[in-house]
């Protein structure tokens, strides 16, 4: 599947994944998919009010993810990206917030983070991550750039912020990669009733951008793929469009009822093979891993989901000052006599 | 449900240096309690996914915490159809079938070690086929459910002659049970039934002879009240326990040696039985 | 409150009809989608029909031994008018909670 | 594979005509009866389709009137603002959908340079009757941009109608009104009342009619009478203010509710007939304070009423801060308690 125009500076020098980094990459996902199937359970159990699951793109997620570096790039994600939040690393309790209704963006620290704060609006975060890439090039135009990487769906391709974006990308010779997960599904809509043209990398032809699609289902090709892309766009080379083919196995968000546009046996013959199962069945064929990791990697998963499930219900709402205090640097006299008001009339005095 | 179904070409060994082609699927379970896997076995002109997919065996298993293999049988389901009269003959499907349960990562019964042997559930032929795997493999076997068991094999009465005629000419098949096993494998559009009529062949060489080999691990054997061919299902029980290993029967009410497979009380006391 | 009608789908390979052996959910039981309801037997083979949503049973249609044709009402499920929409909740109508005690003097002039 | 078959609740034998009904239901009743009644209406939107809208608001329209009539639009709301632009150009009555308030903003371009002026700009050889439905407002711990109050920003532009129902019975009437005006009409409907029941008569309102019960369509309504003072509100807000009448009236203040209903062009008779009654006015909406809508409202009261106000009219109002998540909605919204105070802060004031 995976189509290899040629990438001006394709990392084919690059080491192929150690076994340890394998490995690493199966336990990443096998956290990131109970996790998800967690998540679905605190939201039926009235932990979370909703969340949005990516069952079925962990391989997409975490192999993309795996890819960025920490102390130069910088990802902008949607709202269905924990799998790229856990691979980079990010405070899971502070990611999953967003789904407590705590605080929209999350509470983790974007700017540390390297990951900008979660994004309910799709194809929303698409230009700011030309700006960023640009910005990286007007500051240091001759070094290894840092690379900014967006994300977005099927779905989002259809908004003209992405066509905005590509063209300006191109324009500049921005560093940008472009991650779509094309999942199959924008909540009710499928791919082929939104995508004009077959495929979203299909699109970066007109834009003179260089595209890859690549079997989102396969962890080690999203990565690779990714690798050469952020290679290209160090190297000056310009932004690079990456659509990794996947399919939502799971509902839009736990409101979401697929029964109403979708059969069982629709999901059981496009959903393709399981990216987790597919991984392990490859490396205990390759003998990179065996039982006894696996078993340890899925305890390590339930461990984790369960430190998570505390830190979630430990998190009280925010001070509602913060309301206030956080919509300026410097706040309006006017803004701060209405949270003195507040103060004053709903019992915080 | 967050099960990880998965399909892959699992085949890497062959036996007999000839590949049979044979189509196998690891179904992972709910969540992995480290417990042995569970072999399926299915019937004659049936398939995995009639008889245990469909069925709706594979995920309570799964549910269970059950890794299952599943495999179609020679000329079955997704499986190839070889030319060659021997891959279709028990002893080979056997080897085959330990092949592939070593490939899938069944591993020798170590005491005290739920993770290591193999359960194994078989139906109707697939019950044949597991009675005699699990009496040449007492070292891998650790528990068998058999459904719809019988000590008599009706595929090795089949009047071979008479079904290759009707196929030529139409003329009319006087055996009755022949003219049902026919109708039925002409059924599926998923069968080959050259590679049908060469099972039969092949078993016509290798008829069940329950008594020359018997397991000696514990069985289940499981049976619908209406199944006629299960009248002999006392016949293997005594057999079995003759070995000294524990027998258990159960008969389902109202059920028929077809429609026994998607009872519950078929699957619920299978799970119970294995989960020992 | 709505009704959501589910016939008996063509299990396969034009079949027309299917005979029912057991029902595994009764009217008034919360389903799951994907979960298993009814043990169905055709001339072909035995099988469960997963549920193709999630809802209350409301109805259930054949008896064990009974026969329904492809297309035919099989299970009738009900959903709730008040399931939220794709995000958020469904705010519950609470009875109305105060502090605060108004006071006046109401001079009519 | 599914039909889906939608049971009405039983008919309230009382009266005839009168069903009890959810907003939701009320809506999609009203689309129903518009899709049947002019050919040349089309519903769109993301998801408008086959899943019957996010909130069901279509349910079962595209298998009852086709997929020509009501269909799932690909996911970009400019485009869907701009395509109904054309559709109304070519003669049709488009009745688009915003999923969500919030995703008006990508819209906002055509909604205001091209939806609210085409008109203007063709000298009424091309009007615009688009009925833009936007599910509104905060109140269900919805993420971000889920919860917004736009009211303040479409009344601003030049050429655009505003409506929002408070309640499943006007809800009906006031959608079926707004899908055959020739203008363009913003109809905002407050999500968080669209799974409360209420009865909805049926009988067809005739748009020059004053009945109480809301036969009137083009103007606000008094949804309860009171002496002491006027709450001024709309969407949500009213049921809310609603329940702060009852409370009032325990300690002795007799409480008007007056449900604006069209937030442009605005009532201001009606403002004016109530607090001329009742000499003080607080008003209340969800949307930030600076610039609300509740400052033109306050302006119209000044203005008809200037002589015998009481006390300068009061505004309980979200603050001037985005809109906040789940777990501080509560304090965002005005609460009962909050409204009190700007009805305590009346009714005290003194002149000189």
């Amino acid at each position: 599947m995976t189509t290899k125009p040629a990438l001006a500076a394709v990392d084919d020098d690059a080491a192929p994944l150690s076994n340890q980094q394998l490995r690493e990459l199966y336990t990443l996902m096998a956290a990131v998919r109970h996790l998800d199937t967690s998540a679905v359970a605190w939201q039926r159990q009235g932990i979370i009010p909703g969340y949005a699951p990516e069952l079925g793109q962990e391989a997409a997620q975490v192999g993309s993810g795996y890819a960025v570096d920490r102390s130069r790039d910088f990802v902008f994600p949607t709202y269905r990206e924990m799998g790229v939040a856990r691979a980079m690393g990010l405070d899971m309790v502070g990611y999953m917030s967003t789904h407590k209704a705590t605080w929209h963006g999350g509470m983790y620290n974007p700017v540390e983070s390297r990951f900008a704060p979660i994004q309910a609006v799709v194809a929303g975060s698409v230009l700011h991550a030309v700006g960023w890439a640009h910005g990286q090039t007007l500051a240091a135009p001759d070094e290894g750039t840092g690379v900014a990487m967006t994300y977005f769906g099927d779905g989002a391709s259809s908004q003209g912020d992405v066509h905005e974006a590509m063209n300006f990308a191109a324009v500049m010779k921005a560093p940008v990669v472009f991650f779509i997960q094309n999942n199959g599904w924008a909540i009710s809509v499928p791919t082929e009733r939104q995508v004009a043209g077959g495929s979203v990398a299909a699109r970066a032809a007109g834009y003179g951008i260089p595209a890859l699609q690549v079997d989102g289902n396969d962890v080690v090709a999203v990565y690779e793929a990714t690798r050469s892309a952020f290679a290209h766009c160090r190297n000056g080379n310009g932004p690079v469009v990456i659509e990794a083919m996947t399919y939502r196995r799971g509902p839009h968000s736990t409101a979401d009822d697929p029964g109403r546009y979708r059969t069982l046996e629709e999901e059981r013959l496009d959903a393709g093979e399981d990216p987790l199962e597919r991984f392990k069945q490859r490396l205990l064929a390759d003998g990179v891993a065996d039982e006894a990791f696996f078993a340890d990697a899925q305890r390590k998963a339930e461990e984790e989901a369960e430190v998570i499930r505390m830190g979630i219900q430990d998190l009280g709402p925010r001070p509602g000052a913060e309301m206030f205090n956080l919509v300026f640097q410097e706040p309006t006299p006017a803004l701060q006599s209405q949270a003195t008001a507040w103060r004053e009339e709903s019992e915080h005095v | 449900m967050m099960t990880g179904r998965h399909t892959v070409e699992q085949q890497r060994h062959t036996v007999e240096g000839t590949d049979p082609g044979l189509f196998v699927e690891v179904h992972e379970p709910a969540s992995d309690a480290g417990l042995r896997p569970v072999l399926l076995i299915h019937g004659f002109s049936s398939s995995s996914k009639l008889n245990w997919a469909d069925s709706g065996w594979i995920t309570t298993l799964q549910d269970a915490g059950r890794r299952v293999i599943t495999v179609d049988l020679p000329g079955h389901g997704r499986s190839h159809s070889p030319e060659d009269l021997d891959s279709y003959t028990p002893s080979r499907i056997r080897a085959d079938l330990l092949q592939i349960v070593t490939d899938a990562g069944a591993r020798p019964l170590r005491d005290g070690d739920p993770s290591t042997g193999l359960d194994v559930i078989g139906y109707s032929l697939g019950s044949r086929l597991a009675w005699e795997f699990g009496a040449t493999q007492p070292d891998l076997v650790h528990r068998i459910v058999l459904g719809g068991p019988s000590s008599a094999d009706p595929l090795a009465a089949f009047d071979l002659a008479a079904a290759q005629r009707h196929l030529a000419d139409g003329t009319p098949i006087e055996d009755q049970s022949t003219a049902g096993l026919l109708k039925m494998a002409q059924m599926l559009p998923s069968n080959n039934l050259f590679a049908m009529l060469s099972l039969i062949e092949a078993i016509k060489g290798e008829p069940f002879d329950p008594a020359e080999a018997a397991p000696h691990m514990p069985l289940l054997l499981v049976a619908g009240e209406k199944d006629e061919r299960a009248a002999t299902m006392p016949e293997l029980a005594s057999l079995a326990a003759r070995r000294g290993g524990l027998v258990e029967t159960l008969v389902i009410p109202g059920r028929t040696h077809t429609n026994v497979i998607t009872s519950r009380a078929f699957k619920e006391a299978a799970i119970e039985f294995l989960g020992v | 409150m709505a009704e959501i009608s589910f016939p008996l789908p063509d299990l396969g390979e034009g079949l027309i009809e299917a005979t029912v052996l057991d029902w595994l959910v009764e009217p008034g039981q919360q389903v799951e989608r994907n979960q298993p309801i009814v043990e169905l037997e055709t001339s072909k083979s035995a099988l469960e029909l997963p549920s193709p949503q999630a809802g209350k049973v409301v109805r259930i249609h054949g008896a064990p031994g009974e026969t329904i044709n492809v297309g035919a009402p099989l299970i009738v499920f009900e959903v709730p008018d008040d399931t939220a929409g794709i995000v958020g909740t469904v705010p519950k109508d609470e009875a109305p909670k105060r502090r605060v005690r108004l006071s006046a003097v109401l001079d009519e002039d | 594979m599914s039909e889906t078959i939608t049971e009405m609740p039983p008919v309230i034998p009382a009266a005839a005509g009168i069903q009890q009904l959810s907003m939701q239901q009320a809506l999609n009743r009203a689309l129903d009866e518009v899709l049947a009644q002019n050919p040349k209406t089309v519903i769109f939107g993301e998801d408008c389709g086959r899943l019957g809208g996010v909130f069901r608001i279509t349910d079962g329209l595209q298998a009852k009137h086709g997929e020509d009539r009501v269909f799932d639009t690909p996911l970009a709301e400019s485009g869907i603002l701009g395509m109904s632009v054309g559709l109304a150009m070519a003669g049709f009555h488009p009745i688009p959908e915003v999923q969500f308030d919030g995703f008006a903003y990508p819209a906002i371009n055509q909604i205001v340079c091209q939806i609210a002026r085409m008109n203007y700009r063709s000298r009424g050889t091309l009007p615009m009757p688009i009925t833009l439905r936007v599910p509104s407002f905060g109140g269900i711990r919805a993420p971000e941009h889920h919860g917004e109050s736009l009211e303040a920003l479409f009344a601003h532009v030049p050429g655009l109608k505003v409506v929002s129902p408070s309640n499943p019975h006007d809800a009906y009437h006031l959608l079926k009104y707004a899908a055959t005006r020739p203008d363009p009409v913003i109809f905002m409907e407050p999500k968080s009342r669209y799974w409360q029941k209420g009865p909805v008569d049926l009988t067809p309102a005739a748009a020059d009619t004053t009945a109480p019960d809301g036969g009137n369509l083009t103007g606000a309504r008094v949804a309860r009478e009171g002496r002491h003072l006027t709450l001024v509100a709309w969407g949500a807000m009213v049921s809310r203010c609603l329940q702060v009448a009852e409370l009032a009236a325990e300690d002795g203040i007799d409480i008007e509710v007056l449900d604006l209903r069209w937030l442009k062009p605005i009532d201001a008779e009606a403002l004016a007939r109530s607090v001329a009654k009742t000499r003080r006015a607080v008003v209340v909406h969800e949307a930030p304070l600076t610039s609300g809508l509740g400052a033109e409202v306050a302006q119209l009261i000044t203005q008809g009423c200037f002589d015998t106000l009481k006390a300068p009219v009061e505004r309980v109002t979200g603050f001037d801060v985005p809109y906040p998540s789940g777990d501080l909605e509560d304090e965002y919204i005005p609460n009962i308690d909050r409204i009190l105070f700007g009805i305590q802060r009346v009714l005290e004031y003194r002149r000189g």
